[in-house]
C-alpha cells in the first residue's frame, strides 16, 4: 500500500465497513442492503453501520426489514439467484439462530445440490461480542458452525483496514460468506484503507514476527493478544502474531510457515474453547507437525458457560491480554 | 370475480398438455421406482396437476418459479425438459443437477425453476428475493412460490407473506392444499378455516380456489400475475386438490381416510377435464390421443435416456461447493 | 363487548398501585442510570405502564407470564419483589437469577414469570408449553406471553398462535403495540391494519384496545383470562400504546415522530388515571400520595440493598451450566 | 446384566426408542411426547418409531404437531419449566435450523440465565444420515453444533441397548439432551436391553479391546468400525474399539485409558471432517499425550460438502469399513 494522504487519517472499523459497503454500491449497481432499521429513516442501523446508504443509493437499495430473519435471508437469496450481490445484517450473531435454514440448507448449499447452476453471492453481517453488559443472549461467537458448513466462507477482521478490505472480497465473492462484526470494537481507530483495497478471503496476515510461539486470533481478542506482547516480553517469549481474518478457509499456508519457524502454537478466541475454531486448527497442526511441535498447542477461549451479564463475570468471561500472556508463556516453559 | 380472466379453448388446450405430461410422468415414475429400475424418495403429486398447469400457462418462460420436494409436476409444468429431469432422478451426469441435487432439489434456470426445497416453508422467502430482484431491475417478471396446506403453519410462511406484503413484491404465494401434511390431516394441524383467510393478516388478496378446476385455476392464476406485473404486490392462492397416494412413494397411507380418497379419486381431475375439452369441442379424441400417445414417447425416450447416462464421477463429490472445488 | 368485564373502584385502585410503582421504577432506572450508578442496557417502558397493571391484576399470583427484553414493567406489575429485581439488574448474587440473567432475562418463578427472554418473538412458543402443562394438569393456570408490535411479523408469533389455537391452549397472546420495533414504524414493517385482525388467520377472538385505558384493558384482560380458565383457548389482546423513550437508554431517537411522541406524552397515561380516580372518588389525593411516596421508599432501599449486595464470585461463572457444574 | 429371557430375543433400535419412551410414560406420568405425525392417527412418526404410544397413553399426552418446529421446541421448553418431561421430536436433523434460537438460545440457557431457579428437562429426538438417496437437505451430522453450546448434551446411540439405556437417561436428566438417531440403522437388530435398563449419560463403551489404535466413533459409523475389523487384523493392526455414545460430555476417562495404552487414535464420524467432534477430541488428546502418541490423531469424516444425491456419490460420502481399515492401518506404518 502506498502512503497515501488518505491512509493518514484514522478511521474506525464501523466506518471502515460504512465505506467498503458505499464504494462497493457506487462501483456496482447489483449491490443491495438489508436488515433491520438500515435505511436511514431508521438511522442506518442500531450503531449507525449503514448510515448514509440510503439516502446516497435509494430505499430501494438500502431496506430497512420487518424483524424476521428467515425472511431476510431468504430475500437476499433470491435475488443474489437473479443477479443481484446483497448484503443482508442479521443485527446480532445470536440472531442467525433463527435463520439458520436460510443459510446452512439454502445459502451453502445451493451451488452444490444445483450442479453448479446456480450460486449465492451474499454477504451476511452480523455483530457480536462481550462488554456492553446484554447477558446470555446477545454476545455469542457461533463462528464454528459456520465454518463446520461446507459452502459458506466465514470472516471476521480485527481492524479497520481488514474490515475494509474484507468487505470488498465478500461482496465481489461469488459465494455466501458469513462477515462478523465486533460491537465493542466498532469504534476502535485504525489506519484507513485506500478506497478499492481488498483483502483476498482465505489469507491471514502476520501481525508481528516472533520466534518463541504462534499466536493465532481474529475479530477483538487479535487486540488483546497484540496488548499481551508486552508482558510477554518481559518473559523473555518472543511471538508471533497471526490475525486469521478469514475463518473458513483457514489460511493453512501462513500458520504452517509459523509454526514451523516457532514450534509452539496458542489459538485463542471468544467462543467457547470446546468443539471451537481452536479445535480444528489444533487438530490438524498435531497432524501436521506431528513430533515436531515443542509444546502442546494451547487453546484458550470462553469456559464451557453461557455468557453472564454480571460484570465481573462477564469480564472474565472472554480471553483478556493477561491470560493469553500466561497462556502463550506457559507453552515455552 | 374469475370471469374476467378465464382461458379460452386454445388456451384450455395449453393447459391440458401439461395436464396430460404431468399425469403421464406421474404413473411413470411409480411404475420405474416399483420395477426397480430407480431408487430414490419420490413423492407423487398424482391428482394435483391441474394447478401448475394452469399456473405455468398464465406465465411466460421468464417468469420464475421455486418449488418443493412435492414439485416435478411444477417443473415440469414451467418447461424443464424430461431428459434433464429423469437422468437428474437417476443420479446422473446428465442431469439438470448432474445428479448431485436429485427429486427434491430440481434446479433448472433457463426456464426459471430456481430452487426446489425439501425444507417445508422455505420457497416462500427465496421467492421474494427473486421477487425483489424484478422489482429492482423492472423487468416485469413474476416469481411463484409454491406450497402445500402444512407449510401455512410454519414461520417462514408468515414472515414471507409479510415481507411480500410490504415490499409490494411481484410474488404469487401458491398453496396445493391436498388436505394433508404428510400424515395429518389439514384440520388437525391448521386452526384457519381456510388457508386463504390468512391473506387478511398480509391485507393480501387472498382467494380459494378448486385447484382441480382448469377454468377457475387459471383465472385466479391469471389475475394474480396481472396484479404482480402491475406492480398491486402479490397474491395468496390457496387450490383446493387433493394427493392420490401416500406422502412419500411406499407410505401405506393407513392414515387417510378410505372413503374421501376414493371419491377424490373418482373425481380425478385430468379425464374429466379432458372429457369437457372434448365435449365441448375444444378438443377432439384422436387431437388429445395423438398428444398423449407423443408424450409417452418423450417419456420412453427420456427414461432410457436417463438410464444410459453415466453416473457421476467421484471427484464430483468435493466440486460446486465453491466457485472453484472445495475451499478447505 | 367489554362491559361485563369492566373493574370496579376497588381493582381500578389495584391497578392504580401497580401503574404508580411501574412509573416510579422506570424513572429511578433511568436516573441511576444516568448518574453512573448503575450500568446496563435499559429497555424503558414509560408510557406502557396500564397494560400489564391491567393485565396482572386479572390474574392471580400462581398465573405464568412470559416476558421480553422491555418486560420489567410485566415482572414488577407480577410481582417480582423490588430487591430481587434491582440485586440482579446490578448484577449481584442477592439478585433474582443471582446477577447471571440481568436486565434481559429476569426470571422469578414464585410470581409465575417464568422466562425473560431477549430474542424478539420467542416469548410465544415457550407461553405455549407452560398453558399446554396446565391442560395436563387441569390446574387451570393461565400463560401470557408478552411481545412488541415488530414481533408480529416474525416466524415464531404465527407457528405459536396457530398451534395454541389448534390445542386450544389457556394463553393470551398480549402485543404491547407502541408503534415501533427498534426504530422502524409499525407501517414500514407490518403489513396488516392491526395486530389484532391476525387473530382471523388462527380462527382465534382478536381485539385491539387502547392499552393506556385501564378500563378497556383490564376488561379485555378479563375476558381473555376467563375464556382461557373455562378451556375456550387462546386469545390475542393488540393493547395500543406508546413507547415515551427510545428504544434502548441512549437512543438518540432521532428517527421518532416528533409531534407524535409529543402528543403521546401529553396523553400519559398515569397522571390521566391518577386524576380519573380522584375525579370519580376512587381515592383521594392523600391515598394515592401515600400509596407514591410509599413506593418511593421500597425502591429506595431496594436500589440500595442492590448496590450494596455483593457480585457473584468466579466460580459462577461455570456453574448452572447443567444440574452439578459444567459438563466439559 | 443378567441373563434374563427378555435380553435373548433380538429388537431394531427402533423398537428400544419405542420401548424406552413408553417404558417411561408408563413410570412417570410427566413423561409427555410431541412433534409431527407422532400419535397414532398419523402413524405414530413417519417411521413409527412412536407407534402405540398415543394410543395406550392418550392423545394429550402423545400430540401430532402442526409443521412448526419453533413452536414443537417451544412447547417442550415451556411444558418442562412447569414440571413436565416433554420427548420432541424434530424429524430429521436439517429441520433443528428451524428451531435453532429455541434449543440454543432457550433451552440450553434459562438454567444459567435464571442463576438456577428453572431447568428444561427436555429430550430432543431427530434422526438423518445418508443411505436413502435424500440428498442434500435431510442428512447432515450436525451434533458440532450442539456439542459447542453450553447447556445442551448430545447423544448418539449405534445400537439397540443403548438406544434404550441412553433414552432412559435422557429423559431422566434434568437438563436438555439431544438425541441423535439414523435413519438407515434403525432396523438393525440387537441385543433387548433389560426393562429399565439406564446407560448413563457421558459413559462410553468399550466395544472391542486391542492394544494397537484406538477407534471413536458413534451413531451408525460405530457399525462400519466393527464392520473394519477383519481387515485390520488381517493386517495385524488389533483395534480397540470405542463408542462414544454420549458426544457431550464426551467420556475422556475411558478414552485416555485407551489412548494411554495403545498410543494412537484415529476418530470417524459421519459429519464432515473439518470442525467436526473428532477435532475437539484431537486437539484435547495431542494435548494430554503431547510426546506420547505413536502416530498423529487421525479423523476421517465426511468431505467438506453438502451430502449429494447420485448412489455412487452418495455411498462415497460417509466412512466405510474399508475407508476406516485403511486408516487405522496407515496409523500403525
Ligand atoms: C421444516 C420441515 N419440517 C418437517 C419436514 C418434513 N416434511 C416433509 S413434507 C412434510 C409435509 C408437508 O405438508 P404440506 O406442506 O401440506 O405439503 P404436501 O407434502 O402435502 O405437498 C413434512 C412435515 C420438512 N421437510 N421440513
Ligand atoms: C430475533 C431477533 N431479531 C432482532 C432482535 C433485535 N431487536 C431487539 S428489540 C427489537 C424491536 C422489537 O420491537 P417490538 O416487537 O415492537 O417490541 P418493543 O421493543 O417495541 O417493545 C429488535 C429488532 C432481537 N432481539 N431478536
Ligand atoms: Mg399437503
Ligand atoms: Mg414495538
Amino acid at each position: 500500500m502506498s502512503d497515501t494522504a488518505t491512509k493518514a487519517k484514522p478511521v474506525t472499523i464501523l466506518q471502515a465497513i460504512n465505506t467498503a459497503i458505499a464504494d462497493a454500491m457506487a462501483a456496482d449497481d447489483t449491490v443491495i442492503v438489508l436488515g433491520e432499521d438500515v435505511a436511514d429513516p431508521e438511522d442506518g442501523g442500531v450503531v449507525g453501520v449503514t448510515k448514509g446508504l440510503s439516502t446516497r443509493f435509494g430505499e430501494h437499495r438500502v431496506r430497512s426489514t420487518p424483524i424476521a430473519e428467515q425472511a431476510i435471508i431468504g430475500a437476499a437469496i433470491g435475488a443474489s439467484l437473479v443477479g443481484y450481490k446483497p448484503v443482508a445484517e442479521i443485527m446480532l450473531m445470536n440472531f442467525t439462530t433463527v435463520a439458520m435454514d436460510m443459510i446452512v440448507n439454502h445459502a451453502a448449499k445451493l451451488r452444490f445440490m444445483s450442479g453448479g447452476q446456480t450460486n449465492v453471492p451474499i454477504v451476511i453481517r452480523t455483530m457480536t461480542g462481550t462488554g456492553f453488559g446484554s447477558g446470555g443472549q446477545h454476545c455469542d461467537y457461533l463462528e464454528a458452525w459456520f465454518a463446520h458448513t461446507p459452502g459458506m466462507k466465514v470472516v471476521a477482521p480485527s481492524n479497520a483496514a481488514d474490515a475494509y478490505g474484507l468487505m470488498r472480497a465478500a461482496i465481489n465473492d461469488p459465494d455466501p460468506v458469513l462477515y462478523i462484526e465486533n460491537l465493542p470494537a466498532y469504534w476502535t481507530p485504525g489506519e484507513a484503507p485506500e478506497p478499492g483495497h481488498i483483502v483476498p478471503l482465505g489469507k491471514a496476515s502476520v501481525v508481528k514476527e516472533g520466534t518463541d510461539v504462534t499466536i493465532i486470533s481474529y475479530s477483538r481478542v487479535l487486540t488483546e493478544v497484540v496488548a499481551a506482547v508486552e508482558e510477554m516480553e518481559a518473559a523473555g517469549v518472543s511471538a508471533e502474531i497471526i490475525d486469521l481474518r478469514t475463518i473458513s478457509p483457514w489460511d493453512k499456508e501462513t500458520v504452517f510457515a509459523s509454526v514451523a519457524k516457532t514450534g509452539r502454537c496458542l489459538i485463542t478466541h471468544e467462543a467457547v474453547t470446546e468443539f471451537g475454531i481452536g479445535a480444528e486448527i489444533a487438530a490438524t497442526l498435531q497432524s501436521e507437525f506431528f513430533g515436531k511441535l515443542k509444546a502442546p498447542v494451547g487453546r484458550l477461549g470462553a469456559p464451557y458457560a453461557p455468557v453472564p451479564f454480571s460484570k465481573p463475570l462477564e469480564s472474565a468471561y472472554a480471553p483478556t491480554a493477561k491470560r493469553i500472556a500466561q497462556a502463550a508463556i506457559s507453552l515455552t516453559k | 370475480m374469475t370471469s374476467n380472466y378465464a382461458p379460452d379453448g386454445a388456451t384450455q388446450l395449453e393447459i391440458y398438455k401439461r395436464v396430460a405430461l404431468l399425469k403421464a410422468n406421474d404413473e411413470r415414475s411409480r411404475k420405474v421406482i416399483m420395477n426397480g429400475r430407480l431408487v430414490m424418495p419420490y413423492y407423487s403429486y398424482r391428482g394435483q396437476e391441474v394447478i401448475p398447469s394452469a399456473m405455468a400457462t398464465a406465465l411466460t418462460d421468464d417468469d420464475y418459479w421455486v418449488t418443493i420436494y412435492r414439485g416435478i409436476h411444477d417443473m415440469l409444468a414451467k418447461g424443464m425438459p424430461l431428459k434433464d429431469l429423469w437422468a437428474e432422478i437417476a443420479g446422473r451426469v446428465d442431469g439438470t443437477c448432474k445428479g448431485k441435487g436429485g427429486p427434491m432439489h430440481l434446479t433448472y434456470p433457463k426456464k426459471g425453476i430456481m430452487v426446489t426445497t425439501g425444507i417445508v416453508g422455505s420457497s416462500m422467502p427465496i421467492a421474494n428475493g427473486i421477487a425483489w430482484g424484478s422489482q429492482l431491475s423492472g423487468n416485469g417478471r413474476v416469481a411463484v412460490a409454491t406450497f402445500g396446506d402444512g407449510a401455512s403453519n410454519i414461520g417462514a410462511f408468515h414472515e414471507s407473506l409479510n415481507m411480500a406484503a410490504v415490499w409490494k413484491l411481484p410474488v404469487i404465494f401458491l398453496c396445493q392444499n391436498n388436505l394433508y401434511g404428510e400424515h395429518t390431516t389439514y384440520e388437525k394441524a391448521t386452526s384457519a378455516k381456510r388457508v386463504a383467510d390468512r391473506a387478511v393478516a398480509y391485507n393480501m388478496p387472498g382467494v380459494r380456489v378448486n385447484g382441480n378446476d382448469p377454468i377457475e385455476m387459471f383465472a385466479a392464476a391469471r389475475e394474480a400475475v396481472e396484479r404482480a406485473r402491475a406492480g398491486e404486490g402479490p397474491t395468496l392462492i390457496e387450490a383446493m386438490t387433493f394427493r392420490f397416494h401416500g406422502h412419500v412413494f411406499g407410505d401405506a397411507d393407513a392414515y387417510m381416510d378410505k372413503a374421501q380418497k376414493k371419491a377424490a379419486m373418482e373425481a380425478d381431475p385430468a379425464p374429466i377435464f379432458r372429457a369437457r375439452l372434448i365435449a365441448e369441442g375444444i378438443a377432439t379424441e384422436e387431437q388429445l390421443a395423438a398428444i398423449e400417445a407423443d408424450i409417452e414417447t418423450q417419456i420412453d425416450e427420456a427414461v432410457e435416456f436417463a438410464l444410459a447416462s453415466p453416473f457421476p464421477e467421484l471427484d464430483e463429490l468435493t466440486k460446486d461447493v465453491y466457485a472453484q472445488g472445495a475451499a478447505a
